[in-house]
């Protein structure tokens, strides 16, 4: 122990600055984005905005195409560039471009977007009747999206837990504000927002404290150099064991599963629907993303101490999920224990421990992806005079009402409950297949029982729909502009095409390999 | 150095944060109940940044304080908007979410 | 084996601390609930004006102590870069050119929308 | 119990379809296409949407008829096609091909369901004639027959799931049909919750078959059973038994079968009897070759079947209502089919001829209860009835024929049917053989009972009661599924025609005769006989219009009726003790498992929600515990 580290020669770091592009241009745009909230006119704003959010995502997609194939550790070996991750920032990157079309949405609701005026008037006070009646609209919603997709691309392509905590802090952080910004019910958003600060932040001190853990044990943050750490000395000790405990908590809570899940149900309530469209599936994408590279690059040598965990995990998230969601009477929650139910499934492909958990994983998390963010889509669109109708009541006889739309909702709740030729059935066979093939059959059991259970309560807002009276005075489903509209076809045209089709996008994930370390 | 007493010390205050979270209900004195936690963090990181002679510690402090900063910006501001219209800091109250 | 001693110690030690201080808070400390406790500021002062009937609500002081936090802490990341300027060179400047520029553009935006105006 | 070697069925490879058997897919898609036009189209087509509805399986039954003329032109062992549509490639090595199969027994199956479907819809003109909603009703049928040709004709285990679903959809769509009645939607719901205990097996099993033998097409799975395990067999075997007792309502998931009567009367014909119910039978004889590598699996099969059949048999003796005292024959008469199953290769023939006949000797019974309801006001409980001899000729005369049929009374086709059952069973396992022989008799009894009842005696009918024979549209299907009824029984006798057609699909084994032809027959005709004869000695006297259970008190007053009281309280306690407690077993345990199950999880699902009570600290505290629990689980597995 000297004081003297400091003098030895620092080599200059390596900085491909090519292979992290998708960052670079995600983060560009979001400080663009910054610049345009100061210095554009109000009246411009949300044009300029609404072009450079989808211009920069579109480039990043571009950009990652370029990228494919590449496998590479760059940034000092902070960021890994590998198949795996290409994936799922491809999905986080689709995702977000079909969630902003729901997010720029603003001719469903009367007074104009789904976000309040302006954050920091009262509820129901003058100010904001003002604003409303003049048309404002909040714009910041826009650099706080892009910085928060931007932490998302960087979560599962992360090789160390210090860039790592950075990515979950920068994605979250933007979603704390996002979730309390809802127009209409405010000071249920404005809680739901204080409770997912606070047990947001309250995880991150418990993954930070693991990684404290780790960096003990290990005298590195590099998954890769965890790894090596682990493979002398196989794990048999206290700080390790501290560390993947405490480094779980944190990432189970981003994927909502259970017992750190109890956030899920009021936060997606309470947010504005198109955020919890967004949240609901690239959270769920960036957070499975670096669990399953923590997990498998730098804990795969202990594997045998934390699948036990993680099989009761899933177990208990999945029977938590079902169960309650039966007994939900609000859409949006039951939604969200749906949601909880299938982290518990797609824990599955993680516990598998092998490639074809990754890529059942990967394409389980797209195939949701985008069943969900059609379905939170509908929700939005079914409305009384006091905003959305969530009361699952109101949407008695939404079939004999819209057709259309009914329809199209029961399609994804189809994809939901995993009836084939729906996208859900096919990533619950990939996962159900490689946990099997990974030693983990009594939890697909136990995940088929859900499974069957699930069906129950999907069926049930099917029948609800479509067989029930509809309620008198109920809500109707407004028409929706191009940008909603868009979204729900490519949430339904993907649903069906991954159901029927699957082979492409599969054949890409296994393509897609191991994670690089 | 014995790093045991730093460490102890470290896993203790992260306690009394984690109990402070569970038992206080002003939210701003939750959320320092947070911050503490992390701070605790930071003690561990520096300790065995002193043990493996290496400065990944320290960096990743550095990096735990601009979260933290970055976090009570964010923080203070969800929850002074949640005093303004509910007129208490108090975390019970804000429980219309729920079943 | 001898894994899990550390571990069952120090959770014996947390609980029986965490144990400890609600107990301890449950017997000393009075339970009294009212308004002030509540409040955002627990120094005994209330808070001037009165956030009431809508009015606005002092948050320049608030404001401006987050600003300076944001923008003090950054100051980290600066200190190592000068001590080791030196051997980082070129790449060194870029980065922090980089980094700079990005607090400039958060800085313009809180200039612009009158963060920085005391009035 | 002495099950015979096991005879697998020849590895025939059928060949890909082309020339005539290329239009396999028309099948499908012909009633597909009629229900996405009826109901997609909505009221723009309630004008011709019923004559649509009938066409549709109309031209399915000429699709049919032409491509068995064209097997039957090709030599035995050439006869079935495969017609592959597309690849459905899940993961890797997985594939599904979506194909269609068409092979002997495939086309026994699309004749009966194409025919006697073509029939009920022809029928349900008629009987639907006052419903508002008629063209959305022939939607749904439509939806059943292509769904039920899907299943029939699928050439794996998934895309048949896919089928089987799909006609538990149009099941439960129909069955609540009148969706304004409560009891309508209960039984709706009951029998949809029922049926996913079934389809819960066949998931479990296709998904063991897809680890087992890495594909679920048919061919594959017969290919890789034979070096599989019997371990694995067997549970396969047993949730393919459990899908069957689903589907088919057999013991013990038989409950909804008689709520599901709450539908119109050509859906209890088409689906509750013909058709749908009898897809268990279908799944069974099309596994063969995994029951006959599970022995374990194939007796519980046999038992399940000998429940069933005495179950169904007992309740069809008790109850007052027509359409369910014919479900709990439905029940029974399945309960053979599965027997057959469960013989093996001695009886697979057999069951899928008693499917044959009971096809049609039932659809036509439940039609002609049909006729009775329509021409009586709704009413179906047949202590109302009576009489109806002279006002509803027709309707008597085939009711009849099926009556007779059902019963096992020669020359009528059930007589050759259940008497092969018999003499297999017989042949194969005593105790099988002596419950068939039973059921025999309890089918002479309750069929008498129904036929008496309804259509003799005196008429107790009610003041706003004015029967009259039914329109022609109804009758007709009536006069041609009683024709059916009579003459069924050449498939079999004198050639064994059905025997050599499905030979290269299904196996079959010759069983010893132990006894001469004619004394079979003078036991079996006996033993229903027996039953008849006694039906007749109780119910030949006047029937109380209220049911005789009262008390003691009512049944001293009624002095008149005290007769028929001792009557049936001593010849007929058992049978109603046995009764009761069926009923009472089926009311409560079975439904009380259903209802119990749903209120268990309801009860968990509302106390878990509690938990989630709204307060942050508590979230955290939960989160405190599951982080504790985590190290706790880490420990674990290292001590």
């Amino acid at each position: 122990m000297n004081g003297l580290i400091a003098l030895v020669p620092i080599p200059t770091p390596n900085m491909d600055l090519g292979q992290i592009a998708p960052l670079e241009i995600v983060f560009g745009a979001a400080l663009i984005s910054v610049l345009v909230e100061a210095f554009v006119r109000r009246e411009g704003r949300r044009r300029v905005q609404l072009v450079l959010v989808f211009a920069s995502l579109i480039a990043a997609v571009a950009a990652l195409v370029g990228l494919a194939g590449t496998r590479t550790l760059t940034a000092q070996a902070s960021v890994a560039v590998d198949g795996p991750a290409l994936f799922m920032q491809g999905t986080v990157l689709l995702l977000a471009i079909v969630g902003a079309l729901l997010i720029a949405e603003r001719s469903i609701d009367p007074a104009g977007d789904a976000f309040a005026p302006r954050a920091s008037a009262l509820p129901g006070g003058r100010e904001e009747r003002e604003l409303t009646a003049a048309g404002w609209s909040q714009t910041e919603v826009w650099p706080l999206f892009l910085f928060c997709v931007g932490g998302m691309l960087l979560f599962p392509a992360s090789n160390d837990l210090l860039t790592m905590f950075v990515a979950l802090e920068v994605l979250s952080l933007p979603l704390y504000l996002l979730a309390g910004l809802a127009r209409r019910r405010r000071l249920l958003s404005q809680e739901a927002s204080l409770k997912y600060f606070l047990l947001g932040a309250f995880s991150s001190a418990f993954f930070l404290f693991g990684t404290a853990m780790l960096y003990g044990f290990a005298g590195t943050f590099s998954l890769g150099g965890i790894a090596d750490a682990l493979s002398g000395n196989a794990g048999d000790n206290g700080l390790v064991m501290l560390g993947v405990a405490l480094l779980a908590v944190g990432l189970l809570f981003k994927v909502a599963a259970v017992p750190f899940h109890q956030w899920t149900p009021d936060v997606y309530q309470g947010a504005p629907t198109p955020i919890t469209a967004f949240m609901a599936t690239c959270v769920k994408v960036a957070a499975f993303g670096a669990l399953l590279r923590v997990m498998y690059v730098a804990l795969g040598g202990v594997r045998w101490d934390w699948q036990p965990m993680l099989w009761i995990i899933a177990i208990i998230t999945m029977l938590v999920g079902v169960i309650v969601a039966i007994a939900q009477t609000d859409i949006k929650r039951m939604l969200a224990y749906s949601s909880i139910a299938h982290a518990g499934f797609i824990l599955l492909g993680v516990i598998a421990v092998s490639e074809a958990g990754i890529a059942s994983t990967m394409f389980y998390l797209a195939a949701y992806g985008f069943a969900t963010l059609g379905a939170f889509a509908v929700v939005s669109l079914v409305r009384d005079s006091s905003g959305e109708a969530t009361h699952l009541s109101q949407w008695a006889g939404l079939g004999k009402r819209s057709p259309v739309v009914a329809g199209i909702f029961t399609l994804f709740l189809l994809a939901f409950a995993g009836i084939p030729l729906t996208s859900g059935f096919t990533s619950k066979f990939a996962v159900f297949s490689a946990a099997i093939a990974g030693g983990a059959t009594p939890v697909v059991i136990v995940a088929v029982f859900a499974s069957v259970i699930s069906a129950f309560f999907y069926a049930r807002i099917i029948v609800l729909m479509f067989f029930a009276e509809p309620a008198e005075e109920g809500p109707r489903v407004v028409l929706p502009s191009a940008f909603t509209a868009l979204a729900l076809a490519i949430g339904v045209a993907v649903t069906v095409l991954l159901g029927v089709l699957p082979q492409p996008l599969l054949n890409l994930a296994q393509q897609a390999g191991i994670f690089l370390r | 150095m014995t790093p045991n007493y730093y460490i102890v010390l470290s896993a203790l205050l992260f306690t009394i944060g984690a109990v402070g979270v569970l038992v206080r209900r002003n939210a701003i004195v939750l959320f320092m109940c947070v911050e503490l936690m992390l701070n605790a963090t930071n003690l561990a990181l520096v300790t065995f940044a002193r043990v493996h002679g290496n400065l990944d510690g320290q960096v990743m402090a550095f990096f735990v304080m601009v979260v933290a900063a970055a976090e009570v910006v964010v923080g203070l501001a969800i929850i002074v908007t949640i005093f303004r219209s509910r007129r208490s800091a108090s975390v019970d109250e804000a429980s219309l979410l729920k079943y | 084996m001898n894994a899990a001693i550390p571990i069952l110690t120090l959770g014996g030690l947390a609980a029986f601390f965490a144990l400890l201080s609600i107990i301890t808070a449950s017997i000393v400390g009075p339970r009294r609930y009212n308004r002030a406790k509540l409040d955002a500021y627990e120094c005994g002062i209330e808070p001037t004006p009165q956030p009431i009937g809508g009015g606005k609500f002092p948050v320049k002081y608030y404001l401006t102590a987050m600003l300076f936090i944001v923008f003090d802490i950054e100051i980290v990341f600066l200190y190592p870069w000068a001590v080791s300027f030196d051997q980082l060179g070129m790449f060194g400047f870029i980065e922090m050119v980089s980094f700079i520029v990005t607090l400039l553009a958060v800085y313009a935006y809180v200039w612009r929308r009158g963060g920085l105006e005391w009035d | 119990m002495n099950i015979g070697t096991a005879v697998f069925a020849q590895e025939t490879v059928l060949a890909p379809a082309n020339g005539t058997f290329s239009l396999i897919w028309l099948l499908i898609a012909l009633p597909a296409l009629g229900a996405a036009i009826l109901l997609l189209g909505g009221r723009r087509t309630n004008a011709w949407g019923h004559l649509l509805g009938v066409l549709m399986p109309v031209a399915s039954f000429v699709v049919a008829a032409f491509l068995f003329a064209a097997m039957l032109g090709q030599p035995a062992e050439e006869r079935g096609a495969v017609q592959h549509l597309y690849d459905w490639q899940i993961v890797g090595a997985f594939k599904v091909p979506f194909s269609l199969q068409l092979d002997q027994l495939s086309m026994v199956f699309v004749l009966l369901i194409t025919f006697v479907g073509s029939l009920i819809h022809i029928y349900a003109i008629g009987y639907m004639a006052h419903d508002p909603a008629r063209r959305k009703f022939f939607g749904y049928l439509n939806l059943f027959v292509a769904a039920m040709l899907l299943l029939v004709l699928a050439d794996n285990y998934l895309l048949l799931y896919v089928g089987w679903e799909g006609v538990g959809l149009a099941s439960f769509l129909l069955i609540g049909w009148y969706q304004y009645k409560d009891s309508a939607a209960v039984a709706a719901k009951k029998a949809f919750i029922i049926n996913r205990v079934g389809d819960f097996g066949l998931s479990l099993a296709i998904m063991f078959m897809f680890a087992v033998f890495g594909g679920v097409t048919f061919e594959t799975v017969n290919a890789g059973i034979g070096s599989a395990s019997e371990g694995t067999a067997t549970w396969i075997g047993l949730l393919l038994l459990l899908a069957a007792c689903g589907k088919s309502a057999q013991f013990p998931l038989q409950a909804w079968l008689f709520d599901a009567m709450e539908g119109p009367t050509p859906v209890s014909a088409l689906i509750h009897a013909a058709t749908m119910v009898t897809a268990g039978v279908y799944l069974i004889v099309r596994s063969n070759a995994i029951f006959d590598a599970a022995p374990t699996a194939r007796l519980l099969v046999l038992i399940v079947g000998c429940i069933s059949l005495i179950w169904g048999a007992i309740i069809g003796c008790a109850k007052d209502d027509l359409k369910k005292a014919l479900a709990g024959s439905t029940m029974s008469q399945i309960g053979y089919m599965v027997v057959a199953a469960g013989l093996g290769p001695v009886g697979y023939v057999f069951a899928i001829f008693h499917l044959l006949t009971h096809g049609f000797f039932k659809a036509g019974l439940f039609l002609g209860a049909g006729s009775v309801m329509h021409a009586n006001n709704d009413k179906i409980n047949m202590r109302h009835l009576g009489a109806l001899r002279t006002v509803m000729m027709i309707t008597f005369v085939t009711f009849g024929i099926c009556t007779l049929a059902i019963m096992g009374i020669p020359p009528f086709a059930g007589f050759f049917s259940k008497d092969d059952i018999i003499k297999a069973a017989f042949s194969q396992s005593p105790v099988a053989g002596v419950v068939t022989l039973i059921g025999a008799g309890i089918t002479g009894f309750y069929m008498t009972r129904i036929f008496l009842m309804t259509f003799l005696g005196k008429a107790r009918w009610e003041d706003d009661q004015h029967p009259h024979e039914s329109p022609a549209v109804m009758w007709i299907p009536m006069v041609v599924l009683a024709i059916g009824a009579t003459i069924g029984g050449v498939l079999m006798w004198p050639s064994h025609w059905l025997e050599t057609w499905l030979e290269p699909a299904v196996p079959y084994q010759e069983h010893a005769q132990t006894l001469p032809e004619w004394l079979w027959i003078i036991i079996t005709v006996g033993t229903a006989l027996i039953g008849i004869l006694w039906a007749v000695a109780l119910y030949r006297r006047e029937v109380p219009v209220t049911p005789p259970a009262g008390s003691l008190l009512t049944r001293a007053a009624r002095e008149e009726l005290y007769g028929n009281e001792i009557n049936e309280t001593l010849t007929m306690l058992p049978g109603q003790v046995l009764t009761r407690s069926s009923v009472f077993f089926d009311n409560r345990v079975v439904d009380g498992f259903v209802n119990g199950m749903a209120a268990v999880v309801w009860g968990v699902s509302g106390a878990l929600r509690t938990v989630q009570n709204g307060f942050a600290r508590s979230y955290a505290l939960t989160m405190l515990g599951g982080a504790v629990l985590l190290v706790a689980l880490l420990v674990l597995v290292r001590l």
